[in-house]
């Protein structure tokens, strides 16, 4: 393990926590702001880069034509892909998925999959045949904190703005032609929560993250239900758990409108 | 998981009962057996409906390689694994996705359930490996690793209890079977707790739900818990508390293995195990 | 190698040998008793475990359907694979399979499948287009010695109980319902030696693996015929080897009709 | 790839102009960007025609597993990777044998540029990321890796300036499109030289070419390498060449960021970490 | 790294080529001479084994059928393997393909499909639906030095007399039948330099190429082109590149000229 | 494999002669040369009816990684691998289960010819290539690394000598060809022995057979291994029985030989290779 966070940094955090301070000025419920930017990977289907703090990711999709499921024959299907790169952190290393790397690509799948946002009956060419496989990848470029979040944001970005493309008479993509967009029936977004000398912070940065005694996340929809949970390292209680749930919420509310601007222009 | 409507579906609120005949706070049958792994510091065998699973802890034992250490407490690592027959359609044998994210997941619910600060530089090994199963494979894991740590003689805080908790075929529900699990308003919410502080160490969430569903069905999980807690409680008591006459027959062995123990000790210091404190 | 082995077991294990003994005071030609339970696993089409002094094993049988070798177009086939959980012994570990892993599965397999026990044209499905596949995957679960025979009769037990599925027009498998069973012709067991202190002792157990020079296992069928031989590490001489076989035949022979009584019952 | 003719296809010599309006001799728009990514030790972002790269260098710093360490010189390492939605047809995740092959010869191209000697039994890390690509993709990825050297403060020899040239629908051209490298007659050259010695650095070639075009075409990359550099130069100027001001706000940081560093290095002497020497 | 190599025997390599000289005695552009046997592998579609000095490599050609990619459907395809056998050199292991033999692969590929020696197209059996794919793979037995120019010389020996097997009417290949030869339209090989102590020395021995500061290779045709180069470590000057690719025709010349003969014997 | 009968198939017991017109205790042609490998310690050639072989031995050297080294005894690691073109189907180039089952038999059969407690803490890599095959395959390798263990000075209990032997179209056979291991009532044995002690080395057995046959296979393998013997003390002795003058050089050098090992361990302990006596 080669690592660069000092002790000293992590016990400063976690003194500050105690006294309601954060290294960054935030209140506790405060998320940071974000920019995002959309279509800038010409081979994509769409491409989302959002910055948000020191954190960088970038998010794409590439749609392909795949035989449908037995169990499902009329249904196409979404694939959710995380890569927190070399690039991004010393402490990264190139090679095959991580631990990490699995955890934040399963919970920002489900996040989208299970909110059903995506009507797979509409990825679906021929029954039982072929149907559409919208494949979203992220990968950080610059770990600054809450890689969840910023994943979430720009995988969904990814997938509002996603182009399906036309297809031959084989079923084959005719390249930079397209027959019309994703269409999502429902907006979720992941909103991340640490604990830090027994107090909640939300999206916590990459210092956070290591002096953090507890990890938890919520998936919200603009139609006010819950989508999705995952409790990482650490213990809370019923209460906290209510508490960021409600946070969430209203985190997920506020990122969801400036996404819809960034989407809309 | 493809949340269409199906025909002839049930509608529990009408039903007043689930699929299996169920109550809706009702778990499956469940019992627990352990120390079943002769070769393990700690073990167990469960059975919860139709799931089965087995549960061993190797440990604390020097954590390798090296640079894995943590100088200030042991590393719980749990391995979660299926048998490729364990599922409707066979599972293939090299680990998937599911199967690493599971790992993790158990691997952070039991870490606050130990004293890991007691054996700095130690890893805790835990293998749970499921041979039948029916939804709730990983609570029933959890549930089983957790008898098996306490089986090891791991110092514990408080044992971890988990269930399945959620929604299906409009109630809210506890231990939901596959025919749940696959319903169209299924949420599926793994749930474990420390009885004692009722602190939540697993938690993840499946499906749609309103917050004030989350709100009852978080009772649900509570409630749930404290009985397979009991479970756990008797299936340890079962190994350990004996007549005098057995519990002084194993004492006597138990003193003699770890007499060979502490001289395996001297000899290779690489071992970092620790003595076994049973119950 | 974390090994929790000590030398002075195994040379105990050695001068007992020589002395004519054994640690559990079995004669050397004395097979361990075993206990037999199957069909606890619903979602196998059979399932076998069993519990041999402290060595535990599970085996289950999965069907599928896939399409035939093109050199074999009216067969379907078997595979067999074998995990030392590490569950099972401090000394093994998750991972891709070892080398043991792989010679244990391949000896179990050949076992069977060189005895022609299984007539593969009954697996047919349609010719050159789909046949079933028995898939047969065994775990050790306490590692205690002889995984080799506690495998092959675990195996054996699957196979002999093994249900295959209904097929829907399509050709997929409908879930809990059954046509009907494998048929074996002949039930081959598998029966192995090790060589202590320069005796042949059946059926070794953990530490008496560990001290011996050398291994050797036979399979020999209800039909009076040997259908495979592998040699392990170490060397024997043409007579050790002779009356290794004819040793395999009588303890074959014993474990066949305890399996049976287990399956008719 | 095919090689077979294509009707409709344009004529360089008629045409007088390529498929995208250039002519001859003229690179696709460039631009660079260094300093992107904080937590890298150097970092440059560029966009070449369509072409979108990230270069990130780490180090240097102790090389790991030990027996890779040089007690001569330092070891450039190069990952080059694509991101899966950076070319038309999905790329796999997992590294193919293509990505493997670059990743070498960068890794040669840039070993010529540093004083490597300087640094014995460290790696100076480099990733550079493909997030879009058009024709091109390695030399854009190596102009930026040069300019992440830079921008790390490691000391080197020169900058590595990177194009393509060669040969397309009949002419001799430099900076070629995804048209190009598929034209019928298409041969497709990354180029690489250190501008201040004229020594080449990266030199592969496919397709067909007679020895008197490829003299034709090194002059034209030696020229293009030339234009590129001047671009690389100023990337860096425009971190590093402020207004007074800013530019005594800076040092003021740097020297503080130093401090930490040093004491960081006597706290763990794992960390073979070079001091950093701005322009 | 377990290496045998003594810096000894480097400097004095250095410090000869500065003299102007090589320890085998020969002229810096003065190529190894080489045998070449064709056919011993009987079960190959076409085999060839090279010794050159030290260096030993054998490559052979298996045929199959397979399906055209979809950008190509009435081609066929060719793809070439190398493997730097552990049985080789003390520094070689066993295992994933390394860097230096995804190298040597993937540039002796390049010089025979860029020189577009094969055609394609004849390679088809059924367009969209089957056709031929050669598979070249070849082994250092002995690494002596400059694989490279020996894996292009056997590499093109075993296209050059690689038969094509007769199929039956499913597509399927009749084995030891055959109906005819792969056709080559120009014979590309490969000559490979290392620069030492300022000098240009082709086809380098193992010692010379430890000794090199940088290597090149360009593959060059018998109809006068060069259909591929590739610079290895270290840098040249593009007069040192000239230089190298004049005497590049020249070595392939001669060693096409003695190919050509052995192919024709 | 398949078992089923085949139309005009040949019945031995009737013909009283093999497909390839050889009797039935009649081993196919069979050559070796030995040091035919430069690079390695020591190496042999094999071609043996269509088989043919490569053995390269390397060591005795340091078994890395640390762990894997036992303090008793050398390691003996053989790898066994196929070219992709040695087989009438194009083998995948990654080692498969069967390679591996093989490596580990050839280990441990050779793992008994060779005074292995001489060299604690070392390895002896054996790598076996076969380039192409016809039934039999690891016979021939197991032979061929034999000698070539021989070559590299190894000191030998025995050198091994390997054969198949079995039953093929009703009639007990040596050394199978490709034609008879696939006979409907096809038994495959490969088989070795060390000659001067007759101790079986390998053993393993695929098909059904009566007990009364496998006695007469046995002294069938018997007798074809000293013939495979008397071929391999030949091909040494071709490379080491020279004249007077010679030979007694050789034992020269051979006395410093064990004198340079001493030395040699003792400056540099990573390297246990023996060094070379060539001729």
């Amino acid at each position: 393990m080669r690592t660069t966070v000092l002790e000293y940094d992590l016990s400063k955090i976690v003194e500050l926590a105690r006294q309601g301070k954060r290294v960054d000025g935030r209140a506790f419920e405060e998320a940071r702001d974000f920019t995002l930017e959309l279509g800038m990977c010409k081979n994509a289907e769409s491409s989302a880069r959002i910055i948000m703090g020191e954190t960088q990711v970038i998010a794409g999709i590439k749609m392909g034509v795949d035989k449908p499921y037995p169990d499902n024959p009329d249904e196409g299907a979404i694939s959710c892909g995380a890569e927190l790169l070399a690039l991004a952190h010393s402490e990264y290393e190139a090679g095959p998925p991580s631990l990490d790397e699995i955890e934040i690509a399963r919970v920002v799948d489900r996040g989208i999959r299970e909110s059903k946002a995506i009507d797979f009956t509409k990825l679906c060419i021929k029954e039982g045949e072929s149907c559409w496989i919208a494949f979203m990848d992220f990968y950080a470029i610059n770990s600054g904190g809450n890689l969840f979040d910023a994943g979430s944001i720009a995988g969904l970005a990814a997938f509002l703005t996603a182009k399906i493309p036309k297809l031959d008479e084989n079923n084959k993509i005719i390249k930079h032609e397209y027959q019309g967009k994703l269409e999502l029936k429902r907006l979720p977004l992941l909103t991340t929560f640490v604990k830090i000398g027994g107090q909640i912070l939300v999206d916590p940065t990459y210092l956070e993250e290591k002096a953090s005694e507890a990890r938890f996340s919520v998936a919200t929809t603009d139609d006010g239900l819950m989508s999705a949970m995952q409790k990482g390292p650490g213990s809370f209680t019923l209460e906290e758990i209510n508490k960021m749930i409600d946070l969430g919420f209203k985190v997920a509310d506020e990122r969801r409108k400036k996404l819809l601007k960034e989407v809309k222009e | 998981m493809s949340g269409r409507v199906r025909e002839n579906m049930p509608d529990y609120k009408k039903d007043k009962k689930r699929v299996d005949g169920r109550k809706m706070d009702e778990l499956r049958p469940l019992s627990i057996k352990v120390g079943v792994i002769p070769n393990a510091d700690g073990s167990a065998y469960l059975e919860w409906g139709q799931n089965k699973v087995y549960a061993a802890v190797y440990g604390p034992r020097e954590a390798l390689p090296k640079h894995t250490q943590n100088p200030l407490k042991a590393n719980i690592k749990v391995t979660y694994r299926m048998a490729t027959f364990s599922v409707p359609e066979r599972k293939q044998p090299r680990p998937n996705r599911r199967d690493m994210e599971i790992s993790k997941v158990l691997g952070e619910a039991l870490d606050k359930a130990v004293f890991t600060e007691q054996f700095p530089n130690t890893e805790i090994a835990v293998f749970v490996e499921v041979i039948d199963s029916n939804a709730g494979s990983r609570v029933a894991c959890l549930t089983a690793a957790s008898c098996a740590m306490a089986d090891a003689g791991i110092p514990m805080k408080d044992m971890v209890a988990a269930t399945g908790v959620g929604k299906a075929f409009g109630e809210l529900i506890v231990d939901l079977n596959k025919d749940e699990e696959d319903a169209f308003d299924a949420v599926d919410i793994p749930f474990a707790i420390l009885p004692n502080t009722k602190e939540i160490v697993l938690l993840q969430m499946d499906g749609l739900l309103k917050k004030s569903e989350w709100s009852e069905i978080a009772k649900l999980g509570y409630v749930a818990c404290e009985k397979i807690y009991e479970i756990q409680k008797k299936a340890l008591s079962e190994k350990y508390q004996l007549s005098e006459v057995s519990q002084k027959l194993i004492e006597d062995k138990s003193v003699s293995k770890s007499g060979e123990k502490d001289s395996a000790k001297i000899k290779k210091e690489s071992k970092g195990k620790a003595k076994k404190v049973r119950k």
